[in-house]
């Protein structure tokens, strides 16, 4: 059984979320033969940049924080992996970032180029001092960024949308005005800061950072519940999903697939196969379909 | 504050509550504290304010584990000047640690501080095994008293035991005496790659433990992705099975930025 | 050992959060008794409101959901309970809640008559259509309340913050310019939603609610990291704290006292004297004073 | 779906396995569930898209529970028309329940629908009890075929065993037979009360089962305080020695919004 989204036809409804693993065509490959359905890159950006120091990325037993700080080898510098990955036999989102309406321009321009399946915009990041979250929580600067990529690329544009936004179904609204294909929400929440009692110190070098998985799920199903009732143009739902049933609930909430990001830590490289299964069986069990379910919490 | 259990959450503080200078270059730490371990498995090690980085467990007893660390950036030359008392924030252990088979006929290859992961492991295996140990020069031999099993030497420039590799040690015991049912190692990349092909010629299972740049240390960030393999979570130990498919094997690497490059620039970058 | 705050003698670091138990001075008194240093009431709005139907309230494990929705009798139908609050021998901070900056005035005044020890005003509430939140995440309207509201009261004022501001310490500082003589932050994170995939419905009745308790936790501490470097006025810290480790970490961040709700639930009634004696076991064990440690988090 | 355990977090979804109309006001609606669960504890019931209400366990057995439900406002009379394969949302239990103790001297006094939680009771308690049972008519009698321990029956209008109160009866009992050591009681405030005082007089200890109106269910949103309890956590019941000091025992409750009250407006409002 396959689907079709934004006219590609896709294995099953789950994603890779950026930041996840999608570091090299190596491991995407690997996930994508655990059971993904369409892997996302590593957010890419204008320059090569590093990222924050260590402590980076902590577990807090519900979730975890993470300041990775948008590392990223420059979209100039990744002619290896774009050759590796034009003979790819899987679907790919790449995502990319930029400090300014030029720079999202400029890096979307030449990724495009590259023909990954989809762009997506991570308009969203929070671990940053100079990139993304401000683009996000702002309409105006969402519209502009939006319709400058738009009118260079020629593959389907995905936005990702931070929860920060003071109302995400209008920003989303936005991007889709302004010629977004698709949404995906969300990116991390907070940001957050875990403090060490004993040295008196944040945790993370970056000091703060986003929250994301389990901890996050009621958080990203409200904003997809939000997003659904705002636009018309499908959603990739993401935030603390773990298990099928979870995946169905964003679903109900108005998700067209479902990104997977954390889960990899608490259920391993093949949670994308776990999760497709679930639901599967879930729909089986209830004699129900995808489509039956779409939105389903909508109604009175 | 040690009675917390250390996890792979979020660090948990201890004190140094020793220090040995092993030789100018390298330290040992000693912390009190019961970890749960498997040698081979890693824990990261927070200075805060300063950076974290993963390294081995190089002694483990019932209420003591310890790290040795060479000085080499910036990280580790600040960790050698840590002094009993000291806080640091540990978290794990991580990875798979080697898989300790019951074999008689084992050899466990150290090259340079690779000895640290591989002398708990030396502890737990029969006296009967083959045990090599290369460095730079003598002062640079790991822990020269520490083992009841004997040990064969080499150095770079001869000053202890063997002048030459410890590939030349391992070469020649595969051809004399009863054949090796497995081999471990741990050291440079190219040490180790040099004994991975040598088993491979012979037909002799062998476990290498790799090192790359790493930030979760729970397979998430892919930071320190090799190939296909998560080094932090299927590794940092790998099986000669998983190393003949690993196509960045003593080959690339990637940099803090995800940029892959070669191992050579890997190793030069991470001087800053 | 007592400790000061805004020129009141408090025997210890911990606050009932408003909208806990916080419904009647028996129940008040209680929680005193179990060790708490300053009692909240439930905030008083103006008029009498039941509240959302159920579910409002459910635990999700490692905190919870809920849309209680601003119940109140309506600030003038509490005439008994303000007769037995007269002869109270703990002190009190009244919460209150309005939908327009006159309303909150009206409410204000009245209150601040019946003399408890201090007024809060909740700008900051997500569970209600028409009341709160909207005040707090927006700079102008958050000053025009703490004006007015000042402007009539002759107690100290606390301004009880929403995470969901874009920027949290600028609103704190905006209070704080406006004659605000102390900041309380946060209130619940998000709203979240929980959907049941059985019925497809969201579980609670008002489909959103705000989360609490220790996931929110890296959120709250955050925040207040972030007023403490903006204000001068102290600060009551809360958001998931369950144990003197968490209060210390708040305080680390910049709290002066730390308030506790959700982990009734978790520890019992008697949460306030447990976290207590946990604070003052830690310092003693760490050699350390409260004034050691407010705000440590600071230092480079 | 009923393979989830049943907890206090957010509602598991089951099918009413089986419906039993007791009289025209009163319906046991049946479920397929292991819940563990002690008499007088309490469970949430949600009907997705109306509302949910506190209702105890009248039934239970190992794969099966039941609850009780009187006709009364929107919400209880819409449950009694909900039919097998309908589904509503559990969660619980909450509260102490009933303390058991091994007397052989107890009584337990139900009111109307307090028959329900005071089932799962008796069927624990031995055959030596006193079981005295009021309703306002015979056709309001709950479980009249149900137990093996014999009951007295009592009802306003005379239409079923005495005509008047439980109350008359327990002060028969309390005057003739062996000295009670523990009454249980559940059904309107004003006849626990009037139980309460009755025992007061006589010295004998009694649990009462109250209620209020209830939001979490777990003590923390303050909705169900009476005096210095909290009702769905230290309660729903209550011994001899916290009524004693509960001064809004039988006369006050708070209202949805929070307001307080006398009891009888109390009840007249949830009319609503
Ligand atoms: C699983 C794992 C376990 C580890 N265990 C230990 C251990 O027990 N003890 C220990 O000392 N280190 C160990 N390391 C390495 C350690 O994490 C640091 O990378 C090392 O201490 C250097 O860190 P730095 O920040 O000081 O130096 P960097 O700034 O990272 O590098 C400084 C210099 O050292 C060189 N260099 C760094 N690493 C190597 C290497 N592996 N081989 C050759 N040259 C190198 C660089 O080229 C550069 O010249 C381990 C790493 C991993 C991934
Ligand atoms: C711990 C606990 C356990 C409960 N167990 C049960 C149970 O097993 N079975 C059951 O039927 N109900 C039980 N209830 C009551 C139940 O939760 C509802 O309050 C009841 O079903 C009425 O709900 P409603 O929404 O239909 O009516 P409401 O709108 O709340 O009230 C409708 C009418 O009934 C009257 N009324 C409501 N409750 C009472 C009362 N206790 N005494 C006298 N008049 C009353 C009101 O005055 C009004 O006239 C329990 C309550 C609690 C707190
Ligand atoms: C370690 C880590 C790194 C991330 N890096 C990125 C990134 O580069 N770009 C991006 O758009 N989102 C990034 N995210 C956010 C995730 O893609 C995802 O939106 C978020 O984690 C919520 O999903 P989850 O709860 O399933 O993890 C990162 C998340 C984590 C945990
Ligand atoms: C059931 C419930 C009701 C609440 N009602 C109020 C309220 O009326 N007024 C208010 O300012 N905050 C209210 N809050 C927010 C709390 O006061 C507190 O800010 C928040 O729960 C975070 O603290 P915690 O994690 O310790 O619970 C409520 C929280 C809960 C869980
Ligand atoms: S260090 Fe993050 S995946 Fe290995
Ligand atoms: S129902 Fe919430 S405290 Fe009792």
């Amino acid at each position: 059984m396959s689907i079709q989204f934004l006219q590609r036809t896709l294995k099953n409804h789950t994603v890779l979320a950026s930041g996840i693993l999608g570091n090299s065509k190596d491991i995407l490959e690997r996930v994508y033969e655990n059971g993904c359905g369409l892997v996302t890159l590593k957010s890419i950006g204008p320059e090569q940049r590093d990222g924050h120091k260590n402590p980076t990325v902590i577990d807090l037993g519900c979730g975890m924080i993470n300041a990775v700080g948008l590392p990223s080898p420059g979209y100039l510098n990744m002619e290896n992996e774009w050759a590796e990955l034009e003979n790819r036999n899987f679907p790919i989102i790449a995502s990319i970032y930029g400090g300014s309406v030029d720079e999202y321009r400029r890096v979307a321009e030449y990724v495009s180029a590259k023909k990954p399946d989809f762009i997506e915009i991570n308009i969203s990041c929070p671990n940053s001092e100079q990139h993304g979250m401000i683009f996000g929580i702002n309409r105006e600067s969402s519209r502009d960024v939006v319709s400058a990529v738009k009118s260079v690329i020629s593959i389907p544009l995905i936005v990702k949308l931070t929860p920060q936004a003071p109302d995400i179904a209008d920003i989303a609204k936005t991007c889709e005005d302004a010629g977004a294909d698709a949404i995906c929400a969300i990116n991390t929440v907070g940001p957050g800061m875990v403090i060490d009692i004993e040295s008196g110190r944040p945790v993370l070098a970056f000091k703060k950072g986003g929250l994301s998985g389990p901890m996050i799920k009621p958080i990203a199903v409200r904003c997809v519940f939000d997003i659904y009732k705002a636009v018309s143009i499908p959603i990739i739902g993401l935030g603390g999903i773990m298990t099928g049933e979870d995946a169905i609930e964003m679903i109900m909430a108005g998700a067209s697939l479902v990104g997977i990001g954390t889960a990899v830590r608490y259920r391993g490289i093949d949670v994308f196969k776990k999760v497709a299964d679930e639901m599967d069986a879930w729909l089986k069990s209830h004699n129900l379909s995808h489509t039956d379910i779409k939105g389903a919490a909508h109604k009175d | 504050m040690t009675t917390k259990p250390i996890t792979d959450q979020k660090p948990v503080m201890l004190r140094v509550t020793n220090k040995k200078m092993e030789n100018p270059g390298y330290a040992t730490l000693f912390f009190d504290f019961n970890l749960i371990f498997k040698p081979g498995q890693f824990i990261m090690v927070w200075i805060p304010g300063l950076d974290e980085k993963p390294y081995t467990i190089s002694h483990h007893s019932k209420n003591k584990f310890a790290v040795t660390i060479e000085a080499k950036g910036i990280f580790s030359r600040k960790a050698l000047t840590l002094e009993k008392g000291d806080l640091v924030g540990i978290r794990g252990p991580f990875g798979n640690g080697f898989d300790i088979r019951p074999g008689q006929n084992a050899a466990v290859v150290a090259g340079g501080c690779g000895m640290a992961p591989l002398a708990t492991l030396v502890e737990g295996l029969p006296e009967s095994i083959t045990f090599i140990h290369g460095a730079r020069s003598k002062d640079f031999i790991l822990f020269p008293d520490r083992f009841t099993i004997p040990r064969e030497f080499c150095t770079d420039d001869g000053s202890f035991g063997h002048k030459g590799l410890v590939t030349d040690l391992l070469a020649h015991r595969i051809t004399h005496g009863k054949p090796l049912d497995m081999v471990y190692t741990c050291g440079p990349e190219i040490m180790m790659y040099k004994v991975f092909e040598l088993c491979e010629t012979h037909g002799i299972p062998c476990q290498v433990s790799l090192e790359r740049y790493m930030r979760c240390g729970f397979g998430v960030c892919g930071a320190c992705v090799c190939g296909k393999q998560v080094v932090c979570k299927d590794g940092p130990v790998f099986h000669s099975k998983a190393l003949r498919e690993m196509k960045d094997f003593n080959k690339k690497a990637l940099l803090k930025s995800g940029k892959e490059v070669d191992l050579s620039l890997y190793f030069s970058w991470r001087c800053q």
